[in-house]
This record gives structure tokens, C-alpha cells and sequence, in this order.
């Protein structure tokens, strides 16, 4: 066990850092997704153009395909050391780690030469088209329909929780193309052109108040079969590809930490003295700890094994239902603590600029985005432990016959 | 044994509810919710004044009903249930409680009569600062009948008449009345986490006050006025709980996901059955507190930290399992799911949070034990 | 609201109590079920007797079959009363409260005039077999087999988790009559002498170290066909009304209480001086209090519906689940405070005569016997809030193609 | 980064289960649980110092392997799965330790070869009654080189040879070594919640003693031997978890209730899956402590205390869980979840409860964040 770098990795390190170093724009202020202003989409493509001259973009992509032909371990020690400065925001992620990695696994040869290097280069930017209204946890449950009409297929339907949807050009659909099949057999990949007549994307309004994802719908839209991205019915198959593809999370939760609480108590007197002294709430400080710490060291466990040129194992699963529910339960007991005064939210008046109060109306998000609590502990159990599906009514019946509750 | 309400009470339940149900649905909450300006609606407010309701547990000598708190608790499960955006517990909870424990009969004369009638918000202003209302957070000072000092937050505040204040005299404690109306007092709105209930920070330089109660008591006389208004704020939260949870049942009915009704897994059910079990205790805890609280007895200190502790714990549960119960669709602001979370955090902290309620209750319980 | 009786309930009180102390016979100092001793069990059948000749056994049955015609709420008096006093055990709860009443039921007059006033006067005690090994939670998975030969029925197969089946007299099988209909569908109800060839009971071993349950093994134990309770057939529908007259679980869940913790807590120092002063002992002793009152105002809210001559609400389903997991709970906590001195759990040395250590090995069994926590959150959510039951494999099918995994 | 075992280390961890499986079967667990004379096995004890086990992570120049550590960690990983009945804990983690930790050079030849060997069996007598272990509880008392006082309970105190105690002399706390064997001694075996491992309690009449390190420092060294341990026993316990967890995913697997495997019902799936959530936390944790013992990193007492709230946590969570899933038969005696169930205990309470070591850890969270 050492936390050191290997030689190799040292070296590495040390020519990342030196390279961004040397050029990592100045700040514009602006950071991360969701950005209207031309100005920081500008700034975000630039950098990633940079990164991709340098070899620092999609790093362990083929270097045919804009890549760097590294290895994990060398992705990883990049983003660690890109953490440590202010870089413009990354539009690009879902694209580049989930749905150009699935047209160059089974795309056709046409649109990987099309696509995959303009989307490494920033030039072009990528979201996927897989969550609906009705399908929730149960993204083969898709109804947005693909029907052929000569050379051509026609789309109708809904798309939601689509990141970035308002700035993608590109979009990697699922489609249902059959519905006299069983769900998991009748569904079609496709990519569309999310600038075409027939799309229209509306933001969601969430209860934090932001809009942070949208709604996309689709009426007439017609596309070209030359558009699909794998075979007829293949979807779902090629929808794992994508899913397998999704980044290993390696950064934290995010939220305050248990230090911040500490920081709060020293500033908060309870009954009986100041709380930073109060039995109960070290207690709880030292139970948030150990969760923290665990995490922190499951996934130095996980860049370990890819240090080694392993996979990793199943313990990088226990990250969100970890991490998300710290965050409500850590929110919530600052408040208590906060007392009355904890339902103030403003910024410029709350305890500690409300820290604690947009964690409390974040956490909600992250128990349900990218995998409930509940389904994370259904993959945790089917998965890691092996214990047997749940019975399944949805199998082995054509997909319109399939339960609804309509 | 008669531990539960009456046939006539729970007559007067389902009554309040059928008015609550056509004149506080969730779009005159969303009314609130939606328009900065506003922190509360006028109309309902208005509509409650009728119906008496202000007045339920003031006695007919001072313009009330004169029902009792029983009744009281009927109606603040209800409102609980619906959300009703008015001044309601500040109001009644807070200052008219304050007025019957402390005040003159000078004092009562001349405002119960108003609040039953719907001419006076009312609001109770206390804390100052971050953490549990103790001797030392007071810093607000009386001299020569003149108040001076900054209380935040002030739930109500920004449109309150009159309002409750702790401050110190020479040292000691009191609690005094102010109309806000006066010279020498401003107020600034705060954003809070539940925008459907208003709060304010109330400065005050120099304004005109009268004293409430006797000097040096005044940390006592709001304990005691906030552990009747837990009480009546636990039967809130039970009302919030059990909307909540029926929600969530309704949800886990209808919606499918692998074909089934996501009620049918376990994972879901077992959930819900947590949060029914959670609201009951927390209902059988209220309603011990409910008949300390009508009948005077020297239990209410420790019922109502209990009542307190068992609400809160089952408000904050059903809300936010509620929200995960309907996925996605949960974390949107169309879905109803974040007005009970908001809430649930409103009614968890404007009388002090769990945590130092539970102090409270073991404080009591050692006095208890050791008589 | 008022915690006083009425008028009617005092009166039955103050005779009440007047009876048990004119008639409450001198202490044996043995108590409860499971009593070996004869002298001890002769003193719960007079017991028994004489509240049977005093109207206070099996109040609220028929005078004709030896109760007294009362009302539910002179029953609880009599309860709350008769738990003043020391008195002998009851090995008649289980006869009286579930098998007596199903004969009542449904059995045939000629038994209902054999056993319902013996078994009343406590001349004859019984007890219950329904559940079996491969059963667990899932009583109808029932597979002691019964066949008909002629006129009788032989009798083979093995129950376990029976109470007092040692000392009991007669037994109410559930057997399998026929296993080609679905599992619901092939169950008939006998009942059976206890004495008779054929009949082996062993003591089950405990964790705890104690027996307080039988294995009973059936060995072509013959039997006539007018030992049949009910139709054959009709044993699934049969057990429900055995199991819906379980007695109304009035008393407390058993264990120390948090009063305890908090003496505990005045005798020991931790890191930061005395453990009563603990703030985190302090919140979890508010959690526990709350919870065990809210157990007892719950259990208010019952007897109030009874005394209101009405059928208490779901409410009463939600005592054990709690009770069980609290007790697992504060026994932890109460050790973890006595730190290294807690594993000691010899009464003689341990702290509070190992009232925790013994809760803690107790607590695992509340959370299985009559129902798991996890059954029972079942039926709070499907019979309480009207959830929909889990996907069902096990019906429509005949019991013998029922999935065992074997 | 490399934040693993290496494959050697798990090589041997593969080969110590072997050894374990084939060593220290049930049976050989049973053997002691059913017999009130017997608090180890003796066998098994044997083979363990014969495979070199009790001097793993003892230098050669002293007589041991010499392997390091992580190494010892690595065994008791598998000691705790396998519930073995000896006193290794005592012997190695506890007396070794504080041999290398505060003994001089001669203490250390006199006694840690034996140790290797197999030839002593030791103790660790700190604490005298309920409570958390401070200076105030330390009533032992040496007076002229001779030790008069009361240590219970002492785990492996019936069967030890040499015991290290805490005591003080003249008013100051010091670590001494007693020879059990001496006058002035007397033992009187306890009965426990965990037959498997034994205890005592310890009557020190004037029985001879030698100090071990220097006075005033008794209790710090004391803390010293129990950061190590704690470490060492976050892997027994990690170990034992993850057994649990084995035996419930297996027999969720095989149960069939209503038709289907009870491991297909989210109740016990997700139960399940917090298990392995636990337990995984719990071995990183353990991990960052192996890592700090193996380099001596002043971060060990932050990291031990850590190790140690985790594994507390993880293996009573899994034991009790695991029992639940086996229903009405893991209620018996005749299945093995109460020997885990018992075994949780014990390992989460020989080196001090869970709620002091979460008081150490925030101290030293403190002490890390003033820094």
C-alpha cells in the first residue's frame, strides 16, 4: 500500500501539470454545463480543441480517432490535476463518454468518420435521448415511436431528463420500432439532428429552481435509415453499450463535508454549551466521516485495480446511495442545529451563505438522477451479490400488451 | 378510557376539511408560492376569520368561540394537510396563546377580540441568531419603554400587526408586545426554504412596547407559549405526514415500471409502511399532547417535546420518501412533492428544531422520574 | 379526551379488583408457560377455575360455553387489573385465544360441547399447529401430509415454533389433504390429542440458551374423520379465523425501558464525564421515549375504540415491529456505553443484572416470532394503505409444481 | 496510488483461509461454545503458532516473520471470518504490540520470542468497571514493585501468562507486565455474551510486577496499543461481516417463501445490499489503517478510530441482519448466525464501544483541522 505516484505515473503527472501550467485559459467566470452565454461555449470548445491537439482529450481513445492511445490510469491523473484550476466547463462529457463511444462500437464506419472527431474536438456537442415520461426507472420501457416509411423512419414521441439538449447538435435516440415483440426486442438506436424541424426541447423546472435538463419531443421528425447505429431491434442491446460506457464517477459527492458542520457548531451554542462540543453531533460528524472517508478510499481502491490494469470491482456501485443520502441527512441536521434561523436560504443572510439549505434542496435530485436509491440497491444485490431477479411481468409478452395501469 | 376525539370533533374534522379542501386547493398555495410579493392569502385569511376559526380556543369573553384547544387541534391537522399559506400559527398559535398565559386583562380585552376576529396578524419574535433560543442570544434591549435591537427571523413578520418580543430590562428578561405599525420599527423580507409561509428580520430603534408578563420571566413565558404552539404545530405536521403518505400510496398505485405497479415491490411498500407507522406515533404522541394542552396539566412541558420530537421525525420522513417515491417527476416544480418537503422543514424549525426539543424532553423526564 | 374510566368502567373495576384481592391465591413463585413443575401448573388450573366460576375467564364468550356474555373492555380491565397482582401463568392463552375460538367457529356441536368448557374452566389446554420448516413466514406452504384411509386420516409430517406443545392436551392441525389444487385450495383443519402413538415433541434450543418451543412430529398418527375443523378443503380459509382471534396484543413489548439506560447512564462515566449527561445518549433516549409512548397512546386509541363498542383500526398492527427493533436497539446502546464491562453477562456481575445483555439476545426473536418485520410491514402496506400484493407465484398452480428451489 | 494488498498478500490471505477452513471449522468453534470448561481451542492454537501466525508481524530478531503488518492484517481478516477461538487478539494484537510499542530492549528479548512461539499467552487488564476507560477509573494500584487491585473484565485473563496492566503509581498512570503465573494473583472466569472467546476478572494482591514504559504515560501507551488493535480488529471484523453477508446471500438464495427465493423480494435484497454497502465501507476504512500501522503515519489515531467506528458498525449491522434473513432458524442454536451474532459483540466491545471511539475520532479530527 503507498498513496505515492509509480515512477511512471509521477512522470506523467508532471507533464500534465507543466502542460496546463502553461495553458489553461484565464477564467471567465462561467463554469460547467447549462451555459446560454455564446461567450463561455466559446471558451469550453477552445479549451477542449486545446486538449485534443495535446493529447489530453479522450485520452484513452485511439489516436485515429482524436484520441491519445493512453491508458485509464493516465485519464484519471489528468482529471486530478484539471480539478486543480479553473478550466471552462465541460459541455462534452456526456457526449464523449457515452454516446460517441457507442456509434464507434457499433456505428457504421460513415458516421464514426463523420462524427467522432469533431465531437472529441469540442466542435460538436452530443446528448442522449433515452429517459421518458413513462419509463423512469425503466429505460427499456420506451414508447417514442420510429416508424418506417420507405428509406426513411418518422419519430413521435417524448424524451426527458435530457442533459444539455438546448446546446447538443447531435442527439443518439432510442426509439421503439416494434411493438409486437417483447419490450427489450422492439427497440431501435438511432442519431438525430437535434437542430432538425420536428425537434423541440423545453427545459424542466425543477424544485430548486433551476433547469438543469429538458424535455425533448418529437413530432414528424423524419430521419434517413442511414441513420440508425446498429441493427433493427438491436436497441436495448445497444443501449447497454452506451450505459457501459458511462464514466466511472470518480469525483466526490459534492456538498458540504463534515468539516463544514464542524465549522457551523463552533459558531452555534445548543442547551447546553456550544453544539462543536455537543455528544450528539460528534457522534453523528463521526458516523458522516467514516461514510466520507470509506468512499474516498473504495475509490482509491477502484483507481488501484485501474492502476493495475484491472477492472474495477463492484464497490465503485455504492457511491451515490452513499454520497446522496449523507447529503440530505448531513442538511438536515445542520439546520436542526441552525434552529429557527436554519430556514433562511439566502445566500447573503443564511448561516455560512446557505450552504447546508441547497444541499437540502439538492440531495432529493441526486437519491433519484442517473439510478434511485432503489435501483442502485437492486443492481447491488442482482449484480454484486447475485441474488435473483425480481419477478418480471414485462418479459416474454409483446411490448403493448405489457401492464401499465391505463 | 377516552382517548380520542369526539363524535362532535370529528364532525367538525371532516367539515374543516371540506372547507379547506374548496378554499385552500394546492393552486392558491402555488398563488403564494409563484408571486414573490406575496407571503400569504388574503382571501383565505379572510375566509378562516369567518369561519371562527381564529377564535377556536379563545373564550367567548374575549370574542371567541370559545371551543377549546381540542378543536384547536382538529383544525391545525387540517390546515397542515392542506398547506393553508396564512398567518394561522403565528397568529393564533404564537400570540394569542401568549396573551391568554401572560397578559393582563387589559391586554386581553383589547387584542384577543381582534385576532378572533381577523383584524390582527400577530407574530412572535425571539431568536436573533443561529442556533437553540437561550438567555445569552438575547440581545434586544428595553429602556425607558423604548425597544432596541434586530430579531431574525420572524416568521410572519412582514405583515404582522403586533408582535411578541423577548428582550432584556436591566438584565432580565421579558417579553413585550409591539405594533409594528409604530415609529422605530423596519422589516426586510428574507427567502426562506418554504416561500409558501412568510419571514421577516424586524429591526428595532427605539419603538414603543409594553411588557407582557412579568420581568424576568420572560424565557419562561415562551417556553411555555412555545410548547403550547408545538402541540398545535405537531397536529400540523401529522396533518402534512398523512397527505404525504397518501400521495405517495396514490403514486405507488398507479404508476408502473416493469410492468407493475411500483407499490407491488417491496422496496416501496416497505417504505410507505415506515412512514405509516411513523405518522401514527407521531398522532398518538400529538394527541397526548392535545389533552395536556385542553386540560392544563403539569405534563405539558414533557408532551409537548414529545408531540414535537415524534412530528417532526415523521413530517421530515414522509416528505422527503414521499419526493423518492416519485422519482424524477418528484424533483420538478409541478409535482406537488416539494411544497410538503418545504413545509416539512418550516414547521421543523420555526419553534426550534428537533434536536434541542429533545433535550427538553429528558430534561422533563429526569424531573419526572425524579419526583 | 380523558384518561379516566366512565362510570361503568369503574364500577367494573372496583369489583374487579375487589374479587382478585379476596381471591388472588398465595404466590408459587413460579411464573408464565413452560412450567415443568407440576405443582406449578396445578396452581394455574385452579387459577383458571375459579375466574371461570367467577365470570372472569374468557369474559367476553357466551355464558353457555362457560364466559361471562361481557364486553371487550371488561375484558382489558380485567387484564390491566389482574396484572397487578401475582397470580400463576396462563398456559390457556394460546387454546383460549386462537384454537378454542375456531372450534367455536366452525367445528362440529358434538366438540364444541366436548372442549369449549374444559378448555375454559382450564381442565384442558391447547395449542396450535400451523407452522412448519420449509414454511417460515408462509403458513400455507403447509406440508403435513393427511390422507384419508376409510373412515380416518394418517397423519404425517412436522410442525416446529409451537408453544407448550409439551403440556398441551389437544393440538389444532393444519394438514395437507391435497396437493394437486393450488396451495390455498388442498388445507383442511383437524384437531388432535396430543397424548396419542404417533405424536413426538422436542424442545426446540434457543440461542438464548432457552426452549420456550416444540418441534412436533407426526408418525402415522391415525385419526377419525370427525376430528375434522370444518370442510376438508376449507383449512387455508379455517386458519384465518384462528389466526384473526388472536388475542389483541395489549401488554408492552417487554425489555428494559429507556429508564433504565437513563440509571445506567447515571453509574457511568464516558470520555466527556457522566454518561447521563451525554447529549447523544440524551437524543437517543427522547427517540426511544417517544416511540414507546407513542406505542402506549396507540394502544390507548384501541381500548378507546373497544369501550366505544368499535373495532380498534389498523393502528395496533404497528407494535411489534417497533417494540422489537427498539429493544434491539437500546440494548446495543446500553452496552456500547458500559464499553468492555458490557459483554459481561452473568447477572451476578453485570450491570443491572444484565437486563441489556439478556434484551439483546432476546430482541432477535421479537423481530421473527408472529411475524418478521418484514411480513409485517407487508401488511401494514397491502391491508392498511391497500397496496397491491407482490407477484404471486404460488397461486393458481397446484401445491405439488409450487417452486421450493429444491 | 496503490491502495491494495499486493498479490503476494493475497496470495498468503488465500492460503490462510485454507488453512483456516481445514483448521477451524464450526465444529471447532462449537467444540468451545458447548463446553463451559473450554474458553479456546487449544489445537488450533497450537497450529497457529506453528504456522508462524503470532510472530507475523514480530521482527526476526526478536523470533518472528518479520512480515510487516499488513501481513498481520491479512490473517486477521481471516480469523474473523472463521470465528477461530484462540487468543490471538489478546496475545498479538494487544500484549505484542505493547511490547514493541513501550518495552525495553530486554523486555522485548525476554518475551517476544515466546510470543512467536507460541509459548505465551498474554493479556491486556486496563479496565475496572462500566464506563469508558480515563484515568479516573484506574484504581489499581502499585506500591513498592507490587501490584494490589482489580481488572475485569480481561478478556483471555483465565488462560493468559502474561498480562500487560494499567495502574498507577503515586497518583501516575504506567503499563506494568505480571507474570500470571506468580503469587498474588488470583482469576475468576466470567460468563459472556460470547462463550466462544473467555474472560476474567483479575485480583492483584501484591502480586510482582515490572513497569512497561514510563510513568505518567500508562494511559497514552494504553491508547497507543489500543489504536493498533483497533486496527487489526477492524479486519476481524471486516472478515466476519463479510461472512455473514456470504451466509445470508446463500441462504436467500436457497429459502423459498411463497413460491420464490426470498432473496428475489427487495426486502431482503436491499437489506442485503446495505450489508455489502457497510462492509465495504468498513474495509476501506480498515484499509487506510493498515496503511497507517504499516508505516507508523501520524495519522493513526485518527485512521484506527475510524478503522474501528466502521467495523463496529458494519459487523453488528451484518450479524444482526444476517440472523433476520434466516428467520425462525437463525433464531436457534443449532445455526450458526448467533456465533456472529455473538462474536459482533465481543469484537465490538474488547477494545471499547463504538461511541467512545467516535468521540477520539472527532478529537482528532479537530486536532487535524487546527493544524
Amino acid at each position: 500500500m503507498d498513496f505515492n505516484d509509480t515512477a511512471e505515473e509521477a512522470a506523467y503527472r508532471a507533464q500534465v501539470r507543466g502542460w496546463l501550467k502553461a495553458n489553461v485559459p484565464p477564467s471567465l467566470g462561467a463554469r460547467e454545463n447549462g451555459l446560454e452565454d455564446p461567450a463561455s461555449m466559446d471558451a469550453c470548445k477552445a479549451w477542449q480543441a486545446k486538449k485534443a491537439d495535446a493529447g489530453y482529450a479522450c485520452i484513452t481513445w485511439p489516436k485515429e480517432w482524436g484520441g491519445a492511445g493512453g491508458a485509464s490510469w493516465q485519464s484519471v491523473i489528468f482529471g486530478q490535476e484539471e480539478a486543480g484550476f479553473e478550466v471552462p466547463g465541460n459541455p462534452f462529457a456526456i457526449g464523449l463518454g457515452m454516446c460517441v463511444p457507442t456509434v464507434m462500437a457499433v456505428g457504421a464506419e460513415a458516421d464514426k468518420l463523420r462524427f467522432v472527431r469533431p465531437a472529441a474536438r469540442g466542435d460538436e456537442i452530443w446528448c442522449q435521448l433515452f429517459s421518458e415520461p413513462a419509463g423512469g426507472s425503466d429505460v427499456a420501457a420506451a414508447r417514442t415511436r420510429a416508424v418506417k416509411d420507405g428509406d426513411d423512419w418518422v419519430i413521435n414521441g417524448q424524451k426527458v431528463w435530457t442533459s444539455g439538449a438546448h446546446y447538443s447538435d447531435f442527439g443518439l435516440l432510442l426509439a421503439r420500432t416494434d411493438v409486437d415483440v417483447p419490450k427489450h426486442k422492439g427497440m431501435t438506436m438511432f442519431w438525430i439532428d437535434m437542430h432538425a424541424a420536428g425537434v423541440e426541447v423545453r427545459p424542466i423546472h425543477q424544485m430548486s429552481g433551476a433547469s438543469n435538463f429538458n424535455e425533448v419531443y418529437f413530432t414528424d421528425l423524419r430521419i434517413k435509415d442511414s441513420q440508425r447505429v446498429g441493427a433493427v431491434g438491436d436497441g436495448w442491446k445497444t443501449s447497454l453499450v452506451t450505459l457501459m460506457n458511462e464514466r466511472l464517477s470518480i469525483g466526490g459527492g459534492g456538498g458540504p463535508s463534515h468539516k463544514l458542520v464542524l465549522k457551523l457548531a463552533q459558531d452555534i451554542a445548543v442547551l447546553a454549551g456550544p453544539a462543536a462540543k455537543d455528544a450528539g453531533l460528534r457522534e453523528k460528524i463521526a458516523d458522516w466521516f467514516v461514510q466520507a472517508e470509506g468512499l474516498k478510499y473504495t475509490r482509491y481502491r477502484t483507481l488501484t485495480a485501474l492502476s493495475r490494469g484491472q477492472t474495477p470491482g463492484p464497490e465503485s456501485s455504492i457511491g451515490k446511495v452513499v454520497g446522496a443520502n449523507l447529503m440530505q441527512d448531513m442538511a438536515n441536521t445542520a439546520m436542526e442545529l441552525e434552529d429557527q434561523f436554519g430556514i433562511i436560504s439566502d445566500p447573503a443572510t443564511a448561516a455560512l451563505s446557505g450552504a447546508f439549505q441547497s444541499a437540502l434542496m439538492g440531495a432529493p435530485g441526486l437519491r433519484i438522477a442517473g439510478g434511485t436509491d432503489e435501483i442502485l440497491r437492486n443492481i447491488i444485490a442482482e449484480r454484486v451479490l447475485g441474488l435473483p431477479q425480481d419477478v418480471r411481468l414485462d418479459k416474454n409478452v409483446a411490448f403493448k400488451d405489457v401492464p401499465t395501469g391505463r | 378510557m377516552d382517548f380520542d376525539f369526539s363524535d362532535d370533533q370529528k364532525f367538525f374534522k371532516t367539515e374543516a376539511r371540506k372547507f379547506l379542501d374548496a378554499r385552500s386547493p394546492v393552486a392558491v398555495v402555488r398563488g403564494v408560492l409563484n408571486d414573490d410579493a406575496k407571503s400569504y392569502d388574503k382571501d383565505l385569511w379572510a375566509a378562516l376569520g369567518e369561519q371562527g376559526w381564529l377564535g377556536a380556543a379563545i373564550p367567548e369573553a374575549y370574542g371567541g368561540l370559545g371551543l377549546g384547544h381540542l378543536e384547536l387541534c382538529v383544525i391545525a391537522e387540517e390546515l397542515g394537510r392542506s398547506l393553508a399559506p396564512t398567518p394561522f400559527s403565528s397568529t393564533v398559535y404564537f400570540v394569542a396563546e401568549a396573551l391568554m398565559l401572560a397578559g393582563s386583562e387589559a391586554q386581553k380585552q383589547a387584542w384577543l377580540p381582534k385576532i378572533a376576529a381577523g383584524e390582527v396578524i400577530g407574530c412572535f419574535a425571539t431568536v436573533e441568531r443561529a442556533g437553540t433560543l437561550t438567555e445569552a442570544q438575547v440581545a434586544a434591549k428595553v429602556e425607558g419603554g423604548k425597544l432596541t435591537g434586530v430579531k431574525i427571523p420572524v416568521t410572519d413578520g412582514e405583515i404582522a400587526d403586533l408582535a411578541v418580543v423577548l428582550a432584556k430590562e436591566g438584565g432580565q428578561t421579558r417579553l413585550y408586545l409591539v405594533e409594528l405599525a409604530g415609529a422605530g420599527v423596519t422589516r426586510e423580507v428574507l427567502t426562506t426554504l418554504d416561500p409558501t409561509r412568510g419571514a421577516a428580520r424586524l429591526r428595532f430603534t427605539g419603538a414603543a412596547c409594553e411588557p407582557l408578563g412579568e420581568a424576568g420571566e420572560g424565557l419562561t413565558l415562551a417556553q411555555g407559549v412555545l410548547d403550547r404552539a408545538a402541540v398545535l404545530l405537531a397536529f400540523e405536521q401529522v396533518g402534512g405526514a398523512d397527505r404525504a403518505l397518501e400521495m405517495a400510496v396514490d403514486y405507488a398505485k398507479n404508476r408502473f415500471a416493469f410492468g407493475r405497479a411500483i407499490g407491488s415491490y417491496q422496496a416501496i411498500k416497505h417504505k410507505l409502511a415506515d412512514m405509516y407507522i411513523k405518522t401514527e406515533l407521531a398522532r398518538s404522541n400529538a394527541y397526548y399532547g392535545a389533552w395536556a394542552l385542553s386540560t392544563g396539566a403539569a405534563e405539558l412541558p414533557l408532551a409537548a417535546a414529545a408531540a414535537r420530537v415524534a412530528a417532526c421525525e415523521a413530517f421530515w420522513f414522509a416528505a422527503k420518501e414521499n419526493l423518492q417515491t416519485h422519482g424524477g417527476m418528484g424533483y420538478t416544480w409541478e409535482v406537488d412533492c416539494h411544497l410538503y418537503y418545504r413545509r416539512a422543514q418550516q414547521l421543523g424549525l420555526v419553534a426550534g428544531g428537533a434536536k434541542a426539543w429533545k433535550e427538553r424532553l429528558v430534561s422533563q423526564l429526569e424531573r419526572r422520574n425524579a419526583a
